[in-house]
């Protein structure tokens, strides 16, 4: 049974289609990814899969629930987490605090208790951090630990974030060009932290733009054009689907 | 229309012009450096000041009214060079507090160049009240109204076709982009300093014959003016005077018609109210968050 | 013995010597910045003045007076700060100020607590009303000025006033007062607005009050540049009725601001605005015309009512304590109490247990701004 | 966390020694009011040095905790106690029906809504004089608890002080809970947070009306010890005081929201002796410690001692 299931998406600017049309279905357990050209309504796609746009028509079900028209919020409560490509950090925090973030909707914890100190919370906050710590040193940032966010280099942030939406446990991650902007030494880096994390059972959206890396990991993979579906299927159907090599792999195949 | 709902618009008119200058002011710098600059009221101060303490001392008005606007200018280049540029990278709420200790500091400045006293400045061309439809009106006023127009269609031209306007509103729009074409982003923040001082002191002297000035006049007209920008939508020109002239209407509507004692509060629960329809005020740039 | 007594007359002539260079401390605050810079400027430069003439002639008591002032910027809470440094740091025998009705009644608890003389120099008759042990005033208070103007008003057959005033508390103030005691002077009053302060155009509300039907009289309480507005609203709007101010624009400054526009205006003001052309019968004369002529040669600037009411506490503290021969603050208010007859700026002071002002509505004549001066109206 | 309590400790310790440096009841007056104006800041700090929502009008939740109290022991003859709790309980339920449309509001949109929110406050405060006082302020009954009046300075000095640390013990809890790092991270990234399962607009909420309760108990405080209110203290140029103190000591710092309300109520006392460069003086002491001095006074300095270059 697919995980996410999203029917008949739309999302217009002004006038300007970013997302006409779109269905399709991730299945649980694999990574799934979406390609497509700059402009192609990709990351307008990952905003609406996580509420940070309301979409123009269209629905959004998490496992049969709706959620469509839900605040981004609501959406992570039901087990969505993501990445950005322009970074969202927070970068008035330590690395580690973070992470700990991640972890708010799993610290059910009341106004008055925060702010007597509940000796319940003390000890919710001392296995929050020993869990936010196991979280960095997975996906790779263990000496980071105690570092202010902005002295962190910019792979080491984009790490960072992963392991913050890895903090909410997550059902569905949605890695938004996790390899942008990386060399090809950190992008094999990540390659390998993107397999360990659909090893681990998580659901991955993987939004690219460098081919290769999602040739070797993806199951399935979304080509997107224009806002519209291109063609979708297994790395080796996609690459060669005619449409795909005109519109996408032709002009920029590299 | 009444002659007594026409007195209430012309008043309003004429309070809204300069409040719309003192908004093309905050906005001119805030497009140029994501200042808000809290001192602009205090430039509104030095028009008038100036200009009356050179008139008393034997300038001719005209002269006077030049040299005050210069003297106004140098401040805001000068508090640009001074304080603005040495804080720049400090975050947005330290340079508002930047500007408010440098409104203060010039409060103080003029009490001691100058003094305490309110001072009357002589209108320019007479007192004598105009009939208009059962209304009437102050030749002072006309000079405000004639003025600000004036000043609206040298801004739009000066945005619209010199390179330095462009360079500002480029600047305004993406500062990185503007410095990769060749822009000198340091040039234009000075300048856009330079600009809005000047407008702040016209407005001050043209308002100076009808409400006086004196060493603290900006304080209100500054808030206001504040205001005014706010509700047009901080950063649009036409905003900015559209602001202006509304928040002047208002004023005079509510002293008029609901209750003079809470004329002020009228304005801010509707500029409150269009906050809460319109989160970037009348005319302001829409923002959506680029993720 | 003889030891002993000596001992005991060396630490008389001691302390006796030490009393007589210890200076008799003067407290105040004034709003020496701030909207009501206008009272505490003239307020602080005529303290200043005749505290160092009192000292050219010698001091009080053989002693020197040390005169400490603080800018409060009007501000009640900076009021009360001041008040406290004055009784507690600076330990001062009396204080002498508060230029507005809101600092005064800030630290009048304070006074009383520590029994301190304190002449205030703002107007609200809530200041004297109830008396209050230790608390004096100089200025008229705002109910005798609305009273004096009724009178005229009466006197000119006016008896429907519309009212329109600030937003300040001497503008407040005296706007009660006005509506409470209109109805005992046969007023009646059929128009009440109001304006901001700092606010440039006061053409609406005149409007206002020009459509009200009956309005034989306006009357504007305020200070500082509104009333000049008004008063040249007035004028814009070809408004045929009378004028009236408050004793509150009772300097030159108003007329100056006003121009044209402030002839036929009336106000009630102390004699000091008409000092040269007061009959010599008048007792007030010498004494206002000396002020006026110190004050305009030290500072050359005009004088005001304002800084009047400074001369008048700063002289009825040093009377009281020449009366009381000491600085003892008990002696000093009770002799402050027993001040009789004393000419000042705002006029003759006869206080007493129950009335801790002294002046009566006499000590305010009523002004007609004429030719760009003050004329007697009589 | 061992950090909290030093700093708790620390403050403690002020508290405790100062009354050794205070010779007069005109010390404790400005220590009293260091200490009412650090009660306000404190929470004022949580809403814009931690959630990084600004408020220009904290000074009317001041003045309604203030008036409140005033209203209530003089008008109506309550007791001061249960005056001052359902004055400050008042301010809240304000606050939140404020805060839900106000806080959508962002940056100099939000600035000029609290703003006009303080100024529509002040004004109404003003002007209803027959309930107020109107511009000359009303008297207000002194503080009695358990049948005894609270009088003189160093009494007020025990509770302000108490109150003061009580203010600040919950405030450093609170934003190293899960709550305090929430309204961090929406300071951070409003959309990090949101994606991350934080309700960002309730959490606005929240903070904003910890911070007017905060403020309305200081005002009510402040009013019961002054025995006396006047609008003064609930202008915008309070409100701005208010921000300046917050930014001054240092944003997003406990600490430093207390010492910037010590500087900048002790600095006005002791530049009386410029006399009429008053202003001037105290304008460019503004100017260069921001201008040097960016974070404000006490990350500077915690960063100058623990030797770490400042990032820029």
């Amino acid at each position: 049974m697919s995980l996410l299931r999203v029917e008949g998406l739309s999302k217009e600017f002004g006038g300007v289609h970013a997302v006409q049309q779109l269905d399709f279905a991730i299945p649980a357990g694999q990574v799934f990814s979406i390609i497509g050209p700059n402009g192609a309504g990709k990351t307008t796609l990952l905003n609406l899969l996580t509420g940070i746009y309301v979409p123009s028509s269209g629905r959004i079900l998490l496992e049969a629930r709706d959620l469509t028209g839900r605040a981004p919020y609501e959406y992570a409560a039901r087990g969505i987490a993501r990445t950005f490509q322009n970074l969202q950090v927070f970068f008035n925090m330590s690395a580690l605090e973070n992470v700990m973030v991640g972890r708010y909707l799993h610290e059910r914890c009341g106004l008055p208790a925060a702010l007597l100190r509940f000796p319940s919370l003390a000890r919710a906050e001392r296995a929050c951090r020993e869990e936010a710590e196991s979280l960095m040193r997975f996906v790779g940032l263990g000496e980071y630990a105690q570092s202010p966010s902005d002295a962190m280099p910019y792979g080491a942030l984009k790490r960072l974030e992963i392991a913050r939406a890895l903090a909410t446990k997550p059902r569905l991650l949605l890695l938004d060009e996790p390899a942008a902007g990386l060399n090809p030494t950190e992008t094999l880096g990540i390659d390998a932290l993107i397999s360990k994390l659909a090893e681990s059972g998580v659901t991955v959206v993987l939004v690219e733009h460098n081919m290769k890396l999602v040739m070797g990991v993806a199951d399935r993979i979304l080509v997107l054009d224009y806002g519209k579906r291109l063609a979708e299927g297994t790395a080796e159907e996609v690459r060669r689907d005619p449409k795909v090599i005109e519109a996408y792999l032709g002009a920029g195949a590299h | 229309m009444s002659a007594q709902f026409l007195q209430f618009l012309l008043a309003g008119l004429t309070v809204g012009a300069i409040y719309a200058l003192v908004a093309l002011g905050f906005s001119i710098i805030y497009n140029a450096s994501q200042v808000i600059n809290f001192a602009q009221g205090e430039f509104v101060m030095i028009g008038g000041m100036c200009t009356v303490w050179l008139a008393n001392a034997g300038w001719p008005l005209p002269a006077a009214i030049a040299a005050a606007v210069l003297v106004a200018a140098a401040v805001g280049l000068a508090l640009e060079k001074l304080a603005v540029e040495p804080a720049r990278g400090a975050s947005v709420v330290t340079l508002i507090i930047i500007t408010i200790g440098a409104s203060i500091l010039l409060r103080g400045l003029a009490t001691i160049v100058w003094d305490k006293n309110i001072h009357p400045l002589k209108a320019f061309s007479g007192e004598a009240p105009i009939q208009l439809g059962g209304a009437t009106l102050l030749p002072q006023s006309l000079w405000v109204l004639g003025v600000t127009v004036v000043i609206v269609l040298l801004l739009s031209w000066f945005f619209g076709r010199t390179l330095l306007g462009k360079a500002l509103l480029a600047t305004s729009h993406n500062r990185l982009a503007a410095q990769l074409v060749g822009i000198n982003v340091r040039h234009v923040l000075l300048a856009s300093f330079g600009l809005s001082a000047a407008l702040g002191a016209v407005a001050g002297i043209l308002v100076a014959p009808i409400t006086f000035t004196a060493w603290d006049v900006g304080v209100m007209l500054g808030l206001k003016g504040f205001a005014a920008a706010i509700l047009g939508g901080m950063g649009s020109g036409p905003g900015a005077v559209l602001g202006g002239l509304v928040l002047g209407i208002v004023e005079a509507m509510g002293a008029g018609y609901v209750s003079s004692a809470y004329k002020d509060a009228i304005a801010f629960v509707i500029i409150l109210a269009v906050l809460f329809f319109l989160p970037s005020g009348l005319l302001g740039r829409r923002s959506s968050d680029r993720v | 013995m003889k030891f002993r007594s000596m001992l005991a007359a060396l630490a008389v002539l001691v302390l006796g010597a030490a009393q007589a260079q210890e200076p008799i401390r003067i407290g105040s605050f004034l709003a020496v910045t701030g909207g009501a810079a206008f009272l505490g400027d003239p307020e602080q430069k005529t303290l200043e003045l005749y505290v160092e003439r009192l000292n050219a002639a010698g001091g009080v008591l053989g002693r020197k007076l040390q005169l400490i002032v603080y800018d409060s910027a009007g501000d009640a809470e900076k009021a009360r700060t001041f008040a406290k440094r004055l009784i507690e740091q600076d330990k001062v025998d009396v204080i002498v100020g508060g230029s507005t009705t809101g600092e005064t009644m800030a630290m009048v608890p304070l006074v009383e607590a520590a029994g301190v003389p304190f002449i205030s120099l703002a107007g609200a008759v809530v200041i004297v009303e109830p008396v209050k042990k230790w608390v004096f005033k100089t200025p008229h208070s705002d109910r005798q000025a609305c009273e004096r103007i009724f009178v005229d008003m009466k006197a000119r057959g006016a008896t429907k006033v519309a009212l329109i005033s600030g937003a300040g508390g001497f503008d407040k103030s005296m706007r009660a007062q006005c509506l409470q005691v209109a109805k005992n002077h046969g007023i009646e009053i059929v128009a009440d607005e109001a304006y901001g302060t700092g606010d440039t155009d006061m053409t609406a509300q005149l409007t206002k009050i020009k459509n009200t039907p009956g309005v034989q009289a306006v009357l504007n309480v305020g200070f500082g540049q509104s009333p000049a507005i008004v008063t040249k609203n007035h004028k814009q709007l070809g408004i045929s009725q009378p004028l009236y101010q408050s004793h509150g624009v009772a300097s030159k400054a108003f007329i100056k601001l006003a121009g044209d526009a402030a002839e036929g205006v009336r106000l009630p003001a102390a004699a000091l605005l008409v000092a040269e052309t007061l009959p010599d019968s008048d007792p007030q004369k010498k004494v206002v015309l000396g002020y006026k002529r110190e004050y305009e040669a030290r500072f050359k600037s005009e004088i005001s009512t304002f800084g009047g009411h400074a001369w008048d506490g700063l002289m009825l503290a040093v009377e009281a304590i020449r009366k009381a021969g000491s600085t003892d603050k008990a002696k000093v208010r009770d002799a402050l109490e027993s001040i009789r007859g004393f000419v000042g700026i705002d006029g003759v002071f006869n206080m007493s247990a129950t009335d801790h002002v002294g002046l009566d509505i006499s000590g305010l004549r009523m002004l007609e701004i004429r030719k760009g001066d003050w004329t007697l109206v009589k | 966390m061992s950090g909290r309590t030093a700093s708790l400790a620390t403050l403690a310790g002020i508290v405790l020694l100062l009354p050794l440096a205070l010779q007069n009841n005109y010390y404790y007056e400005v220590a009293i009011q260091v200490g009412l104006n650090a009660i306000v800041c404190v929470g004022l700090n949580l809403l814009i040095g931690y959630a990084g929502q600004i408020s220009l009008g904290h000074a009317g939740f001041f003045g309604l905790g203030a008036y409140g109290s005033a209203i209530l022991t003089a008008r109506y003859g309550w007791p001061p106690l249960a005056a001052l709790a359902s004055a400050t309980a008042g301010v809240a339920v304000l606050a939140y029906l404020i805060g839900r449309p106000i806080l959508r509001l962002r940056g100099h949109y939000l600035a000029m809504a609290t703003l006009g929110m303080g100024i529509i406050i002040s004004i109404v405060i003003a002007t209803e004089d027959r309930l107020t006082g109107g511009p000359d302020g009303m008297p207000v009954p002194a503080l009695a608890a358990f049948g005894a009046a609270l009088s003189g300075e160093r009494v007020w000095y025990w509770v302000v002080g108490a109150t003061l640390l009580a203010a600040v013990w919950l405030a450093l809890n609170l934003v190293d809970s899960p709550h305090g790092r929430a309204l961090r991270a929406l300071h951070g990234s409003e959309v990090g947070a949101e994606v991350t399962g934080i309700d960002s607009a309730r959490h606005k909420v929240k903070v904003f009306v910890i911070s007017a309760v905060y403020a309305a108990l200081a005002g009510s405080l402040t009013a019961h010890y002054a025995g006396f209110v006047t609008p003064a203290k609930v202008t915008f140029f309070h409100s701005i005081e208010l921000v300046t103190m917050v930014v001054f000591g240092g944003m997003a710092s406990t600490f430093g929201a207390v010492v910037g309300a010590a500087v900048l109520t002790v600095l006005p006392q002791a530049l009386t002796v410029f006399k009429e460069y008053e202003m001037v003086v105290f304008g460019a002491v503004m100017m260069l410690t921001m201008i040097f001095m960016p974070r404000g006074l006490v990350p500077t300095l915690a960063l100058t001692l623990s030797g770490r270059r400042l990032p820029r």
